[in-house]
């Protein structure tokens, strides 16, 4: 029961933070919600039993990307977003599409799926020392190729923010 | 005792949230927010799915994961940045030079 | 001597006929930019294909086997492409044919070509190969393979060298043939997966002993997929308005071939693939290709009648002419196939020739229109009397090549559907008048514009091209039996499964 | 940066580690030499890297270019060894067979030639060439490990590295606004698919407790398929789709291939591509996903005819071959809906076929196009043929080839799908085909008009063909021959390997390292 | 049947004349062209006569085998030609008056610029007439009935440069290909039902048979379809409107082609198929009625036309109504010996009235002549001679053979006969109308001369002076008076039924039905009378001609304005061309171009195409918009997709 309780809790949290991440205008607010998201979703984890995901998802991501996002948000000054039209199609062919998509999948996973099995609370099994064995064997050649990942993305993103010597400016549409 | 398509459901919103945040956000930052929304959401499936089979790979999954949203973060960041130089505007309504 | 190495020529004689102008088209890559080096050259080789050929008539054992000169070599193994070639009476003749008018088209094209001469020579040189090609394939795939290579040299040769609305009519004859070619395409890709085997005998073997499954439903759609292609590619109607577009814009080589040879690739493949491989659905679908094969030599005709364009009226007879040829074929009598194989040589030369003379008056006056001449007979006598040697074999005047082939295409008909024939019958007189009066626009009458008052006549060169062409007009008129006694076998062993199938009809 | 990443990538010797792992067998050399073209290029990218800073800005563009093409063909050579130690690697992650094998010479030989015919374009369009090659060797090791993984985690992580590269590299005319854009619009897209893929992936985890495809084809195989399967399928699917930028997923293709560096557009239309097919293979086929054959019969057929319609209309050489290669995927997709065994083996085929003419359509294009690349259109193609014959006639040869004549290897590629697809009884499909590839003649044509029946434009360039560009060219002319007159071997090949990879996992999964 | 070896030769040797005169006559002197064209021609009339003079009808008909032509399975057709009694007779008449004509255009041709082309086109006629002649089999026959019609094309159209010539020598070979038309299925027929096409196979295949006398059967349609045929060639109704026209050639020309030969190739030919005929009623019947009505027609057209040689081409035409109407009959051999003397006497009045022309100056309206008989006594007495025999007067040939007709005519039915004596009356008028308004009188030429100028017709006047009428040359003259000569004594031959009895082997069993008819026509005293009643119609036209033309020539002009309507309708000859052009070539053309050309190939066929292609870019520029730029919209496109598929395969793994 606890359980059950402490999961809605949780979950109402990450659900109401991820509303209010397309609801907020501002960039800010949405990045914060977004921190909402991932925190009380530590705590799903924890319910989970996973308790080194728990913690790596609480340093990494919302430790170290999310302040990536923020720098970002500070370093280009944005600002409130513009509620533009660009795009019919998002709205009358995306969002249905994604709502039945939705329902469908959730359908499924409740419904007709044998993962009726529970968790119960408290059984922490995610051990580092049990995942490290996994993840320097069975998952090595993973984890090694992860590195040439991170130089790719360390290479493109130093790339890519350098500031080029002329740049071109494209047309602006609209001020 | 929770059944284990509380969290499946749960992940769903959660990525189905992103979805949505990616169709109707205009800010760029903000859609890329959206779709670490969606990595999310699959991380709780995976974390939810190995304790379901009781398999640690599910959990080991889920730090690929992250190591991956991280990178995208850094080069998606960049691109953005680059973006912003040449075009000035973080609306993705505006930057649509490219088109038909 | 001379026997033995005639016979020790004979397993590659196949190959060094049909790929000398190709390997020709290659030297001439390496030769500099020297246009008369280059036109010689070209001429060169033509020549020498043309010799090589004449080793086929010759040579080609008319009892013997339905194939000569046969060469079967494994091209691709993992689907089974074999290198097969092979001849028999009809394809024969068309070979010669082609190697026939190469030659003329090269010193056609001498005075008139000026620009990128190196590409247009090379160009002519690969069409040559590709279209000897597709009559000597014995392999469905092989026969496909030259059947498409025939297209882009066709296509660039009127892109490239072609008149005012060039572009469009290349496109437009790119597209009609590509679209139809497809379906070919499809229909040969079916009887692989089922037959496995591209060889066209091994194919017909399987058909014939009714080894293929599930042939029964599918032969009306494999008909029809051969079908479409060729049609388009006679042109039959209503699939035939690529060809005045492009005979118009064609450069006069370009126009020789593709009204001399290229059509001929359909009507070819409507008697050989066609026919030969679903002799059943060709008999059941026969009354209605006889009917659009007769519209095409009636509606042909009296369009070509009001042409105000020299060239494209002689673009819609040969709309009308091949009519004829696929009306002969599809009333499947001895009489009706031998003339249509002899119409396809007899329009290969008349037509040609009639191109060739329009290109030399539209080297001097750089204009088709009927209405700018006139009176031309007074200066340039020679010109008008080539002219109406061609005008008169296309009419079909007995002693000329025309006659023979459309009187056995007609009585072929008129045995298989009297009617048809009849109908078909009328187009005799629609030719002698479209024809006659064109020729009377053109050439009779005073001179009505003084600029044609300067004309000159033809000379030596436009002579050496024209005289072929006139002689075998004449020859063939007169002596068919040189060409009819190869085409009469090859016919009848075309013909075998129809007389079994009408016996088993009447059998039932 | 380097030390780093080898400590990562050897971190198994480290005696720590060594002491825990006891027990555990550690990886041995056969482990390595089943992925050495990727160490091999891993190593040349990293060297690539280091070296950049020791050379100036003006003489690095030829060594750099130099270093990332021995490398890429001491990678070849590395596929060769590799090739003689079939069987899976580094506890069940990968398996070198002939599949892998096929597409990892593959894969390298696209990146060699899109090194070839990037070393002038770098110098005109005055972009940074370290990065550059080292984008591109890394991105490959992540492309040639997509077609060897068999853990859909790795397949990820592949997936990711040769995304991520692409990403950035579609970026890298970056004085243009529209190279960033293009390169944003593929980045955020292209995550989004990702994450389809990944939830997929998770889903798949979900319904068969595993994510290695061959236990997943075992489970999937022994009947009683969960619905959750089929929604893991559906949502792989997405994400593959997105990358293989088959219809409806292909939205991004036409405006990310006009932007983004055309030698790029010709590497990341083939590579990533055939990488990607490759995993589709392998997902469909291998791992045996279920309710497959309509989603891919429609999504064929939908490709195809947006594909061509699309280009129809086009201006812009570049984008009208990306809607080209939409439509070729579509064509590839045909091969999917056959039965496995043909429908891999001409798929495969056409891969390489499609390799081969299109990398060199865009080295042509990418010739031609000039600083900034400002002669991409329809336009400036005008008379080319008579300005510059030779190149004229290569890309005529390509563009030929994209439609599907004879004595070219598009010929062949198209002409084993429709086998495939008529052998399977897929009329329908191979009707569509034909229509399309009909349609399709025409824009390629366009092009080929252009060139050969206009009047040239004065003031359109033609610059020298520079000896690096000839030779990638020329690569890719001689290989589209190849492909078109002898394409015996090439099929012989990818039908045994078809076979393996069909009858392998029908058989119960090898046992894993020897 | 008896070999031949060199039967060949009698058609080859013109041949090889022409293609000398036609390769080298450009650069040769006239005096060699003569040579070689006369040498050759007049070889074949020499071996004509070698024939004849070796011909006996027991071991005729002769045959000659020279090559194989076509075959085609088991069909086939040789090269081989045949002489028996027809062919010999027509022979005779082709060589003889060819060659005589020959010698005729050396005088009259001597000053055109085309001499050896000239030459050699008729030349190439002999040939092509000769292979007619003496084929053995219907397609040796059509490759001469083919060839008659392009030389007459190339002859009528000789002088090119007038659009009048030019226009008719086309309408000629058109006209023509429509009677080959029928020709041809009747040839198709034959093939059909006898394989062969072989004269000696196919009447031994059809003699058996019994005459189609209920119904219209096999035989009926065979020979309605060569009748077809024949009335092209020989210019019956409908198809004889080439005829007049092809006047514009020059007037050896129409001597040769449109007179003596040529155009009675249709009578020989349903002569020679004369066994298919016989066992066809009602073929003969319609060959009768269109003879019949054919003769009437074009002699009341005759009447009222004022160019000389107009007059005489429909008199043309009226006459081989007559041939028709004998063959119609079952007279074919009086329908054979009327093809003979016709021959002569209108051969001969051809030439005199080229000579005619020739003397003053090209000029052919009969108004502006007058009076010649003072300045062309030669040519006065030849004509006038040509004209009794046309005429019928006896004992001139015409006379003989037009008697025999109109006497075998009356046999069938009365009718016949009736409309032939009519016929024969307005004949006589006009003929004498002509030679009126030729000879009779004063000159009305010199003042019009003046004014009419030199180029009006062209190369017809061939540099003469503007003088004053003048006798032509001796080379011209020497045939007139041969003919003459012919025309006068010709008809003897058909005395007794000489003639009649040497043609039977070829008519056999038809004579046979010919006599009994004549015998229930009751024999000798009707024969009598009606041969005087002919006479006398003969001597009435004359009376009446001699009455309006000689002694009160005002007169005609108020009749025709009295007739008005009528008379207008005659002079444009019923409006028959305007008719024509109304009724067939008008709607062809109009109809060709508008629904055919304009409608159907570009208005439908290429609309479609044009239209599936902007169709398809419309449809492209729609696929086009999917791509609007927008990052959004594209993940609006992957969502749904996305969407889409899961929804497919939920429901897949649902079932």
């Amino acid at each position: 029961m606890l359980h059950l309780i402490l999961f809605l809790f949780f979950g109402a949290i990450c659900v109401a933070g991820a509303v209010n991440l397309l609801v907020q205008s501002h960039p800010i607010n949405s990045a914060l919600s977004l921190v909402v998201v991932m925190a009380s979703l530590a705590a799903e984890y924890l319910l989970l039993g996973a308790e080194f995901v728990a913690a790596v998802q609480v340093i990494v991501y919302a430790g170290a990307i999310m302040v990536l996002f923020l720098i970002t948000i500070m370093l280009l000054n944005a600002g409130k977003e513009e509620r533009t039209k660009g795009s019919r199609v998002a709205t009358l062919l995306g969002v249905p599409g994604v709502t039945i998509g939705a329902v469908l999948v959730a359908w499924t996973l409740l419904g007709r799926s044998s993962t009726t099995r529970s968790v119960s609370i408290g059984a922490l099994w995610g051990a580092p020392k049990d995942i490290a064995r996994l993840l320097f064997h069975d998952f090595l050649l993973p984890f090694e190729i992860t590195s040439v990942l991170i130089l790719i993305a360390i290479m493109g993103a130093v790339v890519l923010a350098s500031k080029p010597e002329a740049v071109a400016r494209g047309p602006r549409k609209d001020a | 005792m929770v059944p284990l398509s509380y969290y499946l459901v749960l992940s769903g919103i959660l990525f189905v949230c992103g979805v949505l945040g990616f169709l109707i956000k205009r800010n760029i930052i903000t859609i890329f927010m959206s779709i670490e929304l969606m990595l999310n959401g699959v991380n709780l499936s995976f974390v939810a799915f190995a304790a379901h089979w009781h398999a640690l790979s599910g959990q080991v999954f889920v730090f690929f994961v992250m190591v991956v949203a991280a990178a995208e973060a850094a080069v998606g960041l960049a691109i953005i940045i680059a973006v912003y130089r040449t075009r000035e505007t973080l609306n993705v309504d505006q930057v649509n030079l490219l088109k038909l | 001597m001379g026997s033995v190495n005639m016979e020790s020529l004979s397993p590659i004689i196949l190959s060094l006929v049909t790929f000398i102008p190709a390997a020709g088209g290659l030297l001439i890559l390496l030769i500099p930019r020297r246009d008369r080096d280059i036109k010689l050259f070209a001429f060169v080789i033509s020549i020498l294909a043309f010799v090589a050929s004449l080793h086929l008539p010759v040579h080609l054992h008319r009892e013997l086997g339905p194939f000569g000169f046969e060469i079967d070599k494994v091209w691709i193994t993992s689907p089974n492409i074999h290198y097969h070639m092979g001849i028999d009476g009809i394809s024969v003749w068309l070979v010669v044919l082609t190697t026939f008018l190469t030659p003329l088209c090269v010193l056609i094209s001498w005075a008139s070509i000026h620009e990128r001469v190196k590409e247009f020579f090379i160009l002519l040189l690969i069409l040559e190969t590709a279209l000897i090609g597709v009559f000597t394939s014995l392999d469905l795939f092989l026969f496909y393979f030259f059947w498409e290579a025939t297209l882009i040299p066709m296509a660039l040769l009127i892109g490239m060298y072609g008149h005012g609305r060039r572009v469009y009519a290349a496109v437009k004859y790119f597209l009609f043939t590509i679209i139809g070619s497809m379906f070919m395409l499809a229909a040969i890709l079916w009887l692989y997966a089922k037959t496995g085997s591209f060889d066209f005998v091994v194919i017909q073997h399987a058909i014939r002993s009714g080894s293929v499954p599930g042939f029964e439903n599918a032969s009306l759609w494999l008909f029809l997929g051969f079908f479409i292609a060729f049609a388009v590619k006679v042109p039959l109607f209503p699939l035939h308005t690529w060809l005045p577009d492009a005979h118009v814009e064609a450069p006069t080589a370009g126009s020789v071939l593709l009204a001399g040879v290229l059509l001929k690739m359909g009507t070819y493949g409507l008697l050989r693939f066609d026919v030969g491989l679903f002799p059943e659905q060709a008999h059941r679908n026969a009354p209605w290709i006889m009917v659009l094969a007769l519209i095409g030599i009636i509606y042909g005709a009296l369009v070509s009648l009001v042409q105000p364009n020299m060239k494209k009226l002689i673009a819609y007879s040969s709309v009308s002419h091949l009519g004829f040829v696929v009306l002969g074929i599809f009333s499947f009598t001895t009489a009706g196939l031998n003339g249509a194989v002899f119409i396809m040589l007899a329009h290969g030369v008349a037509t040609g020739g009639l191109f060739m003379l329009c290109g030399i008056l539209y080297g001097r006056r750089h204009t088709y229109e009927i209405s700018e001449f006139g009176g031309l007979a007074t200066p340039m006598p020679k010109y008008a009397t080539f002219f109406l040697v061609t005008v008169l074999a296309s009419v079909g005047l007995p002693l000329l090549n025309g006659f023979i082939g459309e009187f056995l295409v007609l009585s072929g008909a008129f045995q298989a559907r009297p009617i048809y024939g009849i109908l078909a019958a009328t187009g005799v007189i629609w030719s002698a008048g479209y024809l006659l009066w064109m020729y009377q626009r053109v050439f009779f009458g005073k001179v009505t514009h003084e600029v044609n008052n300067a004309l000159l006549d033809l000379n030596l060169l436009e002579k050496a091209a024209l005289y072929p062409i006139a002689i075998a007009a004449l020859v063939m008129g007169v002596a068919p039996m040189i060409w009819l006694s190869a085409i009469d076998p090859a016919v009848q062993a075309a013909l075998a499964p129809f007389t079994q199938l009408a016996s088993k009809v009447v059998g039932q | 940066m380097l030390p780093m990443t080898t400590v990562t990538a050897f971190s198994h010797l480290l005696p720590g580690l060594l002491a825990q792992a006891q027990t555990f067998q550690p990886p041995q050399l056969a482990d390595y030499m089943r992925i050495l073209p990727e160490l091999v290029l891993s190593v040349f990218g990293m060297l690539i890297m280091v070296v950049d800073p020791l050379l100036d800005e003006d003489s690095s563009h030829q060594s750099l270019g130099t270093i990332a093409l021995i490398g890429t063909f001491t990678a070849l050579a590395a596929t060769f060894c590799m090739a003689h130690y079939p069987g899976t690697a580094f506890y069940n992650m990968v398996r070198v067979e002939g599949f892998s094998v096929f597409f990892h010479f593959l894969v390298i030989a696209i990146a060699a030639v899109a090194i070839l015919s990037s070393f002038e374009y770098l110098k005109v369009q005055r972009i940074r060439a370290g990065e550059y090659y080292a984008l591109i060797l890394l991105g490959t090791v992540g492309m040639c490990l997509m077609s060897s993984a068999i853990e859909l985690v790795l397949i990820f992580i592949a997936l990711e590295i040769s995304s991520i590269s692409t990403y950035v590299l579609a970026g890298f005319r970056r004085r243009d606004a529209s190279s960033s854009e293009a390169s944003l619009k593929y980045f955020l897209l292209g995550s989004f698919a990702t994450a389809f893929f990944l939830y997929g992936v998770a889903l798949m985890f979900g319904a068969t407790g595993s994510t290695n495809s061959d236990a997943i084809s075992q489970v999937l195989r022994s009947g009683n398929v969960p619905v959750l399967a089929y929604v893991a399928t559906a949502l792989m699917f997405v994400g593959l789709g997105f990358k293989v930028s088959s219809a409806p997923f292909h939205v991004w293709a036409p405006d990310v291939y006009e932007g983004a560096p055309a030698p790029i557009v010709g590497l990341m239309s083939t590579g990533p591509k055939a990488a990607a097919f490759a995993v589709l293979l392998r997902v469909m086929f291998e791992a045996n996903a279920p309710g497959r054959f309509w989603l891919i019969w429609v999504s064929a057929a939908l490709s195809m005819t947006l594909g061509n319609l699309g280009a129809l209309v086009q201006d812009n050489v570049k984008r009208l071959l990306a809607y080209s290669s939409i439509a070729h995927a579509g064509y590839l997709l045909v091969a999917f809906a056959a039965q496995p065994e043909l429908g891999t083996s001409a798929a495969m085929f056409y891969t390489a076929a499609y390799a081969a003419m299109n990398v060199g359509a865009f080295a042509v294009v990418s010739h031609f196009a000039n600083a900034g690349e400002k002669y991409v259109t329809l336009d400036d193609y005008a008379g080319l043929g008579r300005r510059s014959p030779v190149l004229a006639a290569t890309f005529a040869f390509f563009l030929m080839s994209l439609i599907g004549i004879p004595i070219t290897g598009g010929f062949f590629a198209k002409f084993y799908v429709l086998t495939a697809a008529l052998k399977s009884d897929l009329v329908g499909l191979a009707i569509i085909l034909v229509l399309n590839s009909a349609v399709g003649a025409y824009y390629y044509l366009r092009i080929i008009v252009m060139m050969y029946m206009r009047e040239p434009r004065g003031e359109v360039p033609v610059p020298r063909v520079p000896t690096a560009a000839a030779l990638a060219i020329a690569v890719c002319v001689l290989l589209t021959f190849y492909f078109g007159v002898l394409p015996g071997r090439v099929l012989d090949y990818t039908g045994q390997s078809a076979r393996q990879l069909v009858t392998d996992t029908a058989a119960p999964p090898a046992s894993s390292a020897p | 049947m008896t070999p031949h070896p060199y039967l060949w030769l009698v058609p080859l040797l013109p041949l090889a004349g022409a293609a000398i005169n036609g390769c080298f006559g450009r650069r040769s002197s006239k005096y060699v062209i003569s040579a070689i064209a006369l040498v050759f021609c007049g070889s074949a009339f020499a071996m004509a006569l070698g024939l004849a003079a070796g011909f006996s009808s027991a071991s005729a008909p002769y045959y000659c085998d020279l090559a194989h032509w076509i075959r085609s399975g088991s069909f086939q057709v040789d090269f081989s030609f045949y002489l028996d009694q027809l062919s010999l007779v027509m022979l005779l008449v082709v060589t003889g008056v060819g060659f005589l004509i020959h010698i005729y255009s050396v005088g009259y041709m001597w000053n055109d610029d085309g001499y050896y082309r000239f030459m050699s086109y008729m030349n190439l006629f002999m040939f092509f007439m000769l292979t007619l002649v003496l084929a053995k089999n219907y397609l040796i026959m059509f490759i001469g009935w083919e060839g008659v019609g392009l030389a007459s094309y190339l002859l009528i159209g000789f002088w090119f440069t007038k659009d009048s010539a030019a226009a008719a020598g086309k309408k000629a070979f058109i006209v023509n290909r429509i009677g080959d038309f029928g020709f041809l299925i009747a040839l198709f027929l034959l093939i059909k039902h006898f394989g062969s096409l072989d004269f000696t196979q196919v009447f031994a295949a059809v003699r058996p048979l019994s005459p189609e006398t209920t119904g219209a059967g096999l035989l009926t349609a065979i020979g309605l379809l060569l009748m077809v045929g024949a009335a092209g060639k020989s210019a019956q109704i409908p198809l004889y409107v080439w005829l007049p026209d092809a006047m514009e050639g020059p007037t050896p020309v129409s001597a040769l082609i449109h007179a003596a030969t040529m155009v009675t190739a249709g009578v020989y030919m349903v002569a020679r198929s004369s066994v298919i005929f016989e066992r066809a009623p009602m073929a003969m019947t319609a060959v009768a009625i269109i003879g019949t009505l054919t003769a009437l027609f074009a002699a009341t057209i005759g009447i009222a036309q004022t160019d000389i040689k107009k007059v005489l081409a429909y008199s043309t035409v009226s006459q081989l109504g007559y041939m028709f109407m004998a063959c119609g009959v079952g007279a074919f051999s009086a329908g054979i010996f009327h093809l003979m003397t016709h021959a002569f006497f209108k051969g001969l009045l051809f030439l005199a009235a080229g000579s005619v022309i020739h003397g003053v100056s090209g000029e052919q309206d009969m108004r502006k002549m007058g009076g010649l008989r003072a300045y062309m006594p030669w040519t006065f007495a030849t004509m006038g001679i040509a004209t009794l025999a046309i005429a019928g007067i006896p004992p001139f040939a015409g006379f003989w053979s037009k008697d025999e007709i109109l006497w075998k005519a009356y046999g069938a039915s009365p009718v016949y006969w009736l409309i032939g004596v009519v016929t024969a009356f307005i004949t006589s008028f006009y003929m004498f109308r002509l030679m009126y308004m030729t000879f009779g009188g004063e000159y009305r030429g010199a003042a019009a001369q003046e004014a009419h100028g030199h180029d009006a017709h062209g190369h017809d006047d061939h540099g003469h002076g503007h003088g004053e009428p003048h006798e032509s040359p001796w080379v011209m003259l020497g045939p007139l008076v041969i003919l003459a000569v012919l025309s006068g004594v010709g008809g003897f031959v058909g005395y007794g039924n000489r003639f009649e009895h040497f043609l039977a082997p070829v008519f056999q069993s038809v004579t046979e039905v010919a006599q009994e008819t004549s015998h229930e026509a009751g024999g000798g005293m009707i024969e009598y009378l009606l041969m005087g009643i002919s006479i006398s119609v003969a001597g009435l036209g004359w009376l009446l001609a001699y009455f309006l033309y000689s002694r009160r020539p005002q007169l005609p002009a108020r009749i025709a304005a009295s007739l008005g309507g009528l008379y207008q309708a005659v002079v444009h000859k019923y409006y028959m061309d305007e008719l024509y052009a109304v009724l067939f070539i008008k709607p062809v053309i109009d109809g060709s171009t508008t629904i055919l050309w304009h409608g159907i190939d570009q208005g439908v066929i290429d609309a479609t195409v044009n239209n599936s292609a902007t169709a398809a870019r419309e449809v492209s520029d729609t696929v086009r918009h999917m791509q609007s730029g927008n990052l959004r919209s594209y993940a609006g496109w992957v969502a749904a997709g996305g969407a889409v598929v899961i929804a497919y395969m939920v429901w897949m793994g649902v079932r």
